[in-house]
């Protein structure tokens, strides 16, 4: 091994340990703890982030068995199957969960799992605050599906418009539920984008310029950023609704002075940004994956951080573009459909900088690519009618029908889901060693691309004949039949699809084939660990010359040397160059966490029920807080500065 | 003594209800020109009263209005300015009712005639022994299902003498005439049909031997009407509807409004979408007043319904107006209404007091009405015009009164809508004044206006027309107006158009007022106190505290002693009482149309009940 | 009325944004046949250059990344973003043309109704400058051919929407707010609308008619509307209207010329000239009717209509006497 | 009102085995939409006594379980059916006017659920209509479950929220319960 930057001082009267030395050491200090208690105490990103994924895929499984009744119920017209109660709440649980529970939890728990590996790092850099948010993310979901299944699940729609939702229109606590759900993940969420920021920000392996910084990596700033600056609306939106309904304020009540759009435009100030802050993570998959397939650098990495960073900012300005219909003046109306259309450019530049990486490239038709390949075609149609909705004459003919669904689902399905699912073929085995089938992923991925055209496809013909959405049943003479029947086809292909994946994952987590640390011969640094990767990730935290480290010493990469080993250490580096600032001493595991999260989701259910629980949630979450900040030893808050080296 | 001015009273009445002309020759007690003592600069040439027939002279109170003009005036002069402060408890009368007492006591001869609020009992009592013991009383037993379509508490306001019989109305919508001798009843009409949410609580009045009979609901989709009824066996003569055609609303060749917005074809069915007027309100619940010189009888209407507008577009005709009829026919001759399109519950139906009055120089025949929406109106009784409309209480609904057009200038923004709330409505759905009786003094010239300062906000919600049940479709929330206070007591000039003085009063003042020739103002307050203010300044020489609240109207007469008394009904209720009366729940704005809202503290500031008290000096 | 009915009856097409009758639906239909034939043009392009990208033939060694190639895909990428760019804007400057066409303030002879939404149907109303001349009706609007409409919508309860697709794009209808839109019927026809915002349990059984007449037609139907109900002429059906005013018809609908006057529910003074009943949901049929009143939440689970039990005469009678209400 | 059903909505520190087992009997209640059901008790309304002076040894009377008393959903539609059908236009928002207050502890004639039924449909002498005939018997129940509510007799995660209309009075999920009083039924002339 060569150590090329001996960014830390020696200790002094320390000697120099061996490479087996260090990883023994390693091993001793950051093991998890035994047992139950040990495994409900984690702190370490890589299970935490496995846990967000599988919950996040359990909420994806949930959320199509719903869309899997809805197309069964409108398969045909005057079904019987379900009626408008049940379907509206499944409706509302389907869009819930996708957006709320799967969506954007599994794009963070995929970067809490990869940044710090992607950076050089040990961990996150708030690892208890990240088990903290997995736990109240899982709290918040458990929460809706237990409520869902006591018949209490929201049936207002993922969007909960009011007056419908409040508290007039919407007795009972179903919509409470959705407005704490929504309240819970939006914690988890902020936490994870805190998390993410201050990770790649501070804890960037020495060498890693902002410049240097994979693309993917790029991609979980900006949507941390813009997690960071979307989630208060909806939280505060969300607060607002519940004091509606609960203490009887009057936020959205148009006699007293308040105003049933001041829901929307809160609700979509963050509802528009959160497709992006899905859609963005996806770009930053698609990146990582053409340049590994194409054994190249991905093309013109500036314009692609440029685009990524424009569509984080543009986002912020369409939200109006969902209130068309609601009778803004055209001049505003104007202004949204231009912005609108702005943000095509940005998603333009990126696909057009990967057909030049592929043209350029050798590229390799392996299943993560095939999935990039589908991404690209569906999301270009996702992608125009995106364009074609921003205009306000068309847009009032096609809001609000299945049109609509249609647009949404190419972009959300085939913007991210594709990516995503190309992501877990990419680092399936990074994260448990082995790799996936390709043959069955190339089912999975042919069945998924058909099924999702022959599902969504006739949605956009079905929303101009007339079909609205959330319609639990439609007359037989309206002559949509036909293609609600072909929709529910392609419904049961997607799903045939998902279960090809979930064998194809059953069986190679027993018999797949084991990976190597760098399988697919790829460029960024999580390939330089282990798969699975140690509690440390990296015995050597590596030092980075260049934007595809592993390209550049395929055979063993430039190290630091001098972090301790018989404590938790990590090391801790300048914004711009990551050059080494600061040792900082990691926190142990510690069951404080799930105690906070237990007492967080005591004061948000028990709010519901009783104003008390404002009282004893706090109580109780004060204590945990208590509990949490104890301080246990003397150097629990050691952090060394480093004297630059002259 | 008692038979002589009963006497008395019989040939005033059959003098003046002997029809026409006649009435010019009634005996000089029934004409009252301008004394002496008025100050002549308040009225440049002659003001008085049109007529006073059927006044039966200054010792009886036979009508509650106390005369055809409804002046409210009284010949006494024993009790004056300076004495008043020594006035006393004479004697009381338990009604055994506890709820708004309204009426005003009728003395005629040496019997004393009053009538409670619903069961409607009428009691009898013998002035001419002490104490006034019962004579006699009368129970009508109105249904007790009436009661369900009383809108603003089971109040009854009089009776009427007439012809040896006592004339009044129970809840249930029946007439009946009682013996005034015996007690006995001698006819029973029923006019109104409470499942179609009609009642009557207004008090009749007798012209020319027919017995003039409204109905209220306003609140309740009734179909407004005025009936005549024939005075000796209570059969029907005809009846006035307020909206419909031309025929139900005895619209013929007679009728010329002034204003062009009133001329036209079966108006009170073009003004109103569909059949809306077949439940539109304009009941006639209030005050009736006649002009034996024109042959004239002057009433107004009550609100359209339902109160929120949206469902009633148009003018709404005949509601929130005013009619001239012909008492013998009862066709109209002109009508005018206050509030066309009424989105306030700004009912018209308030005293009309028939004048007068010296304006620009000329003596000119005219109607003066306080209005529910805030303007003192002056109109000439003949031909309907308005001379003018003046404000005399807070108003931001409207900027006054068109005179060219007739119509007053709303304020758009102040109209309530559906599902909207609209705030700092004033006056308030009571208006500026409402039923309580205003009185005038020839000696003064002035207008003593009891009233009420309120504001309110109110939310239109859809509209339910169920027969029988109450058609509103608003929630209101009223309040206290500018200043805080909630009533007021205002001594208005009608010729120089502008208030003398007025005094505040912590509650609305619900009653009505009495002036007499001693230039003394009697009337009550809801929290109990009885008051006399000096006419001309209004300054207060008397009070005393009553056993509840006061609503009633008060009158004075002459005992069989000789003795002037001052009689008045202390018993808490009506629509500014109901959360009293009622027992109503102080946490709900909205109870009782909103009203309960601005008068929280009423519960604490008095009790039910229901007593008469007669005062005299010692 | 039975021609609307047929229409009715089969009307596949009759609520569709690809078959305008209207100058609005028609300016939206141009704007997806051109955006649509763009995209199908661009997607290709790209897919080509894609497919192209990926499956080109290579040389067995291909070089490193060179920087003059480079530089070549640099103004190549420019390029197409370049022309996205030029092809977004033609599309911004059409659609604001196209925007400003549709939502034109209608003339002053426009026919002026009120459609109010309520859970789950539509009231109509048409005004006129003489309040008696009003018209309520329900799910349903009449309208002259090649003359304006100009709707106000209202809502009493939540959001609905209001929308003609073969007319015109749809617009809200919110509590609070004051909306309105226009549309124009250049042929004669039925054509339906539907709510469009998800407004409870049956969003999906709100629909109206929209019945293009000529103008003649239209105003002969319009003189009808004003009528009241007439007094029944026989036995049957003044039994009817018996068992209607007496039991809980009357709580919630109106039948002008009777003492009947809730507004719950849709008016029934012309009940019997409908296509409709239930909101646009089933053909107004003897048997249809009967089927709505005695148990309308098998038809329309959650609707406000309760069930109605009643005598199978007096139920014959209530039918007989509203299918005379033409 | 504490069954034990409901009360185990409100217990969150159980452990979820008890909650599911608790809430699946209790939220399922309340947040139910019976289009096609009828209550029950509907049919027939037994047992309705004005006086609890019972002549010879008492017998207790078995009440009638107003099943919609536990419905949230059908709660709310009583409040929307007490508003249309104009019942608020006597007994407002339950402070009174033409009739009595609904939301004191005062009940002139019984507070139960099958007193107020028989209220409603048998109508009452001094004012209140009958509306027998004119209200389905699921309406009626709807109405009653409202009515006990406005004045706190439901449990609080049953009764409604505020209406999108003017505040007057503090929403029924609010209301503390007044714990019902038998007033003495006054004579005609005190009270409707």
């Amino acid at each position: 091994m060569s150590l090329t930057v001996p960014a830390v001082p020696h200790e002094p009267g320390r000697a120099p340990e061996s490479a087996a030395e260090v990883v023994g050491r390693l091993e001793d200090t950051w093991r998890a703890r035994p047992g139950l208690r040990g495994w409900l105490s984690s702190v370490d990103h890589k299970s935490i982030g496995k846990r967000y994924i599988i919950t996040a895929f359990v909420f994806f499984l949930l959320g199509g068995i719903e869309a899997a009744v809805m197309r069964a119920q409108l398969a045909r017209p005057e079904n019987g199957l379900i009626g408008p109660d049940a379907y509206n709440q499944i409706f509302t649980m389907h869009g819930t969960t996708m957006m709320f529970l799967f969506a954007v939890p599994v794009m963070d728990a995929v970067g809490l799992y990869l940044v710090p590996l992607m950076i050089g790092g040990r961990n996150v850099a708030f690892p208890r605050l990240n088990a903290y948010g997995y736990w109240v993310y899982l709290f918040g979901g458990a929460f809706l599906y237990v409520m869902f299944f006591l018949n209490t699940g929201p049936d207002t729609g993922w969007f909960s418009y009011v007056p419908l939702a409040g508290p007039e229109f919407s007795p009972g606590k179903r919509v409470d539920v959705w407005a704490q759900t929504v309240t819970f993940t939006e914690i988890s969420a902020l936490v994870a984008s805190v998390e993410l920021i201050v990770t790649i920000f501070k804890t960037r392996a020495p060498g890693m310029t902002l410049n240097r910084m994979p693309l993917y990596v790029w991609s979980m700033l900006v949507q941390s950023f813009m997690v960071l600056f979307a989630m208060p609306w909806v939280a505060s939106a969300s607060m607002f609704l519940a004091m509606d309904r609960l203490v009887g304020t009057h936020f959205f009540n148009p006699a007293e002075g308040g105003d049933a759009l001041l829901w929307q435009h809160l609700f979509w100030f963050f509802g528009h940004p959160e497709v992006y802050i899905i859609f963005v993570p996806a770009l930053g998959f698609v990146s990582s994956i053409v340049a590994t397939f194409t054994r190249r650098p991905v093309f013109g990495y500036p314009a692609m951080v440029l685009s990524m960073v424009a569509t984080g900012f543009l986002a912020f300005g369409l939200w109006v573009h969902h209130m068309f219909v609601t009778g803004i003046p055209q001049l505003g109306a104007s202004f949204f459909t231009a912005a609108s259309m702005m943000i095509a450019i940005p998603s333009g530049v990126q696909i057009f900088c990967w057909i030049a990486t592929i043209w350029s490239g050798r590229p390799r038709f392996a299943v993560p690519f095939l999935f990039v390949l589908g991404f690209v075609a569906l999301f270009l149609i996702g992608g125009f009618t995106g364009v074609m909705i921003a205009s306000v004459p068309f847009d009032t003919q096609v809001h609000d029908t299945f049109f609509i669904v249609a647009h949404f689902h190419y972009v959300l399905i085939g913007g991210a889901v594709f990516p995503l699912f190309g992501a877990f073929y990419y680092w399936f085995p990074k994260v448990t060693g082995r790799m996936l089938d390709e043959r069955l992923g190339r089912w999975n991925f042919w069945l998924f691309f058909i099924g999702m055209n022959v599902t969504f496809f006739p949605m956009h013909e079905l929303g101009l004949l007339g079909m609205p959405r959330r319609v639990y049943t439609y007359l037989p003479e309206t002559g949509w039949g036909g293609l609600n029947l072909l929709a529910s086809i392609g419904a049961v292909t997607i799903a045939v699809s998902v279960v090809v994946f979930l064998v194809n994952v059953a069986r190679s987590l027993r018999v797949g084939e084991a990976a190597g640390a760098n399988p697919w011969g790829a460029d960024t640094l999580e390939w330089a660990a282990t798969s699975p990767p140690r509690p440390y990730n990296f015995a050597f935290t590596p030092v980075v010359e260049s934007r595809e480290p592993m390209w550049q010493h395929p055979a063993e990469l430039p190290a630091v040397e001098g972090l301790r080993t018989d404590v938790r250490e990590v090391l801790v580096t300048t914004l711009l160059d990551a050059e080494p600032d600061s040792r900082h001493r990691h926190p142990e595991p510690t069951i404080w966490p799930l105690i906070a999260a237990i007492a967080t989701a005591v004061l948000f259910i028990t709010l519901i029920f009783t104003p008390w629980g404002a009282v004893i949630g706090t109580v109780l979450l004060f204590l945990a807080f208590v509990g949490w900040a104890w301080p246990r030893g003397k150097d629990h808050q050691e952090q060394l500065m480093i004297e630059a080296e002259s | 003594m008692a038979k002589t001015s009963l006497v008395v009273g019989f040939v005033a009445l059959t003098v003046a209800c002997s029809g026409g002309h006649e009435s010019r020759a009634t005996p000089p007690a029934a004409r009252v020109t301008t004394s002496a003592a008025a100050p002549a600069g308040a009225l440049g040439t002659a003001a008085r009263a049109a007529s006073l027939a059927p006044d039966s002279g200054s010792a009886q109170w036979i009508i509650p209005a106390k005369n055809y003009a409804s002046t409210r005036y009284s010949g006494l002069g024993q009790i004056t300015a300076a004495n008043v402060s020594r006035l006393g408890l004479a004697w009381t009368f338990s009604t055994g009712v506890s709820r708004g007492h309204e009426a005003a006591p009728l003395v005629v001869g040496s019997t004393m005639y009053v009538v409670t609020p619903f069961p409607n009992i009428l009691y009898a009592l013998d002035l001419s022994k002490p104490g006034a013991p019962l004579k006699w009383e009368y129970q009508p037993n109105p249904s007790t299902a009436s009661q369900g379509v009383a809108c603003c508490d089971v109040v009854n306001r009089g009776a009427v003498y007439y012809d040896g019989k006592i004339i009044y109305n129970t809840l249930d919508a029946n007439t009946v005439a009682v013996d005034a001798r015996t007690g006995k009843q001698v006819w029973r009409t029923r006019v109104g049909d409470i499942n179609r949410g009609e009642s009557v609580t207004m008090a009749p009045l007798v012209v020319k031997g027919k017995v003039l009979v409204g109905n209220s609901g306003g609140e309740f989709g009734i179909r407004g009407w005025l009936t005549a009824l024939d005075a000796g066996t209570g059969k029907l003569a005809w009846r006035a509807y307020t909206t419909g055609p031309d025929t139900d609303v005895l619209i013929g060749p007679r009728f010329k409004p002034f204003y062009p917005l009133d001329q036209g074809k079966d108006l009170g069915v073009s003004s109103w979408p569909g059949d809306a007027w077949q439940y539109g309100g304009g009941g006639v619940w209030g005050w009736i007043s006649y002009d034996p010189e024109l042959n004239l009888i002057y009433y107004g209407t009550s609100n359209p319904g339902p109160w929120n507008p949206d469902v009633r577009p148009g003018d709404n005709k005949w509601t929130a107006g005013v009619f001239a009829r012909d008492p013998d026919t009862g066709e109209a001759v002109w009508a005018y209404q206050w509030n066309p399109h009424d989105v306030y519950d700004h009912d018209g139906i308030n005293e009309l007091l028939l004048l007068d009055l010296p304006i620009n120089g000329a003596t000119r025949k005219v109607l003066v009405a306080p209005e529910r929406n805030g303007y003192v109106y002056v109109l000439d009784r003949a031909t309907g015009e308005v001379l003018s409309a003046d404000p005399f209480g807070y108003i931001t609904t409207s900027r006054g009164v068109d005179l060219k057009s007739g119509r007053p200038i709303m304020v758009p923004e102040k109209a309530p809508r559906t599902g909207q709330v609209v705030r700092e409505i004033c006056p308030a759905a009571p208006g500026v004044k409402d039923w309580q009786p205003s009185s005038w003094s020839p000696r003064t010239g002035l207008l003593y206006i009891p009233h009420q300062n309120l504001c309110q906000d109110e939310e239109g919600t859809e509209a339910n027309y169920i027969a029988g049940t109450p058609y509103v479709a608003a929630i209101v929330k009223m309040y206290a107006g500018p200043g805080g206070y909630r009533g007021e007591m205002t001594a208005w000039d009608p010729v120089a158009r502008k208030i003398v003085w007025n005094v505040h009063e912590r509650f609305p003042v619900w009653s009505g007022t009495v002036v007499t020739e001693g230039d003394v103002v009697f009337y009550g307050t809801m929290d109990g106190w009885f008051k006399a203010l000096d006419a001309r300044s209004g300054k207060e020489l008397w009070r005393f505290k009553t056993g509840s609240g006061i609503i009633g109207q008060p009158v004075t007469y002459l005992g069989p002693d000789g003795k002037q008394y001052v009689a008045v009904l202390a018993g808490v209720g009506g629509w500014a009482g109901a959360v009293v009366a009622g027992g109503l729940d102080t946490r709900d704005s909205s109870a009782a149309l909103g009203f309960v809202n601005a008068m929280k503290d009423l519960p604490a500031a008095t009790t039910k009940g229901g007593t008469l008290y007669v005062f005299a000096l010692p | 009325m039975s021609a609307v009915l047929q229409a009715v009856l089969q009307f596949p097409g009759a609520h569709s944004a690809l078959k305008p009758a209207g100058p609005q639906a028609r300016i939206a239909e141009g704007l997806w046949n051109s955006m649509y034939a763009t995209a199908i043009v661009v997607f290709l392009l790209v897919m080509a250059a894609l497919l192209w990208a990926a499956f080109r033939r290579r040389r067995a060694e291909e070089p490193a990344p060179d920087p003059a190639r480079e530089r070549r895909m640099r103004r190549v990428v420019a390029a197409a973003v370049g022309i996205t760019t030029i092809v977004l804007f033609t599309f911004l400057v059409s659609d604001i043309s196209a925007g400003r066409a549709v939502t034109a303030t209608p003339g002053k002879d426009a026919i002026q109704i009120i459609v109010t939404g309520h859970q789950w149907w539509w009231e109509v109303q048409y005004r006129d400058s003489v309040p008696q001349r009003w018209v309520t009706t329900a799910n349903e609007i009449h309208v002259p051919v090649g003359r304006q409409v100009a709707v106000e919508l209202r809502s009493t309860d939540v959001i609905h929407s209001f929308w003609p697709p073969n007319l015109t794009g749809k617009r809200d209808l919110i509590p609070g707010n004051e909306n309105s839109l226009w549309f124009q019927a250049d042929s004669a026809g039925v054509y339906r609308a539907e709510c469009a915002e998800y407004c409870g349990h049956e969003h999906a059984k709100m629909a109206l008619l929209v019945v293009a007449q000529s103008p003649d037609s239209f105003a002969r139907w319009l003189t009808q509307q004003r009528d009241t109900a007439h007094t029944p002429a026989d036995s049957l059906t003044s039994r009817g209207q018996e068992v209607f005013l007496s039991s809980a018809c009357a709580m919630c609908h109106s039948i002008a010329g009777t003492p009947a006057g809730s507004r719950v529910g849709p008016d029934l003074t012309h009940l019997a000239g409908r296509a409709t009943i239930a909101a646009g949901t089933l053909p107004n049929t003897r048997g249809n009717l009967a089927g709505w009143i005695v148990d309308p939440q098998r038809i329309k689970p959650g609707a406000r209509m309760p069930p109605n039990q009643l005598d199978p005469a007096d139920l014959r009678a209530l039918l007989a006497y509203l299918e005379t209400l033409r | 009102m504490s069954s034990p059903s409901r009360s185990g909505c409100r217990r969150r520190r159980e452990l979820l085995a008890a909650v599911l087992l608790a809430a699946a009997l209790s939220a399922c209640q309340r947040e139910d939409r019976r289009f096609r059901t009828w209550p029950p008790a509907a049919s027939a309304i037994p047992a309705v006594r004005q006086s609890e002076l019972q002549p010879g040894p008492t017998t207790r009377d078995l009440t009638v379980r107003n099943e919609y008393g536990d419905n949230a959903w059908a709660v709310s539609e009583g409040k929307r059916l007490y508003n249309q059908f104009n019942c608020s236009g006597c007994h407002f928002q339950g402070g009174g006017g033409i009739g009595p207050p609904l939301m004191d502890s005062q009940w002139i004639y019984g507070s139960q659920p099958e007193n107020i039924f028989a209220t409603i449909v048998e109508g009452r002498p001094n004012g209140m209509p009958s509306f027998r005939g004119k209200l389905g018997n699921d309406q009626v129940w709807k109405l009653v479950a409202y009515v006990r509510s406005m004045s706190g007799l439901l449990a609080k995660d049953v009764a409604s929220g505020r209406n999108d209309d003017m505040q007057v009075r503090s929403q029924e999920q609010s209301t503390e319960k007044a714990r019902p009083v038998q007033s003495a039924v006054p004579p005609a002339s005190q009270r409707p």
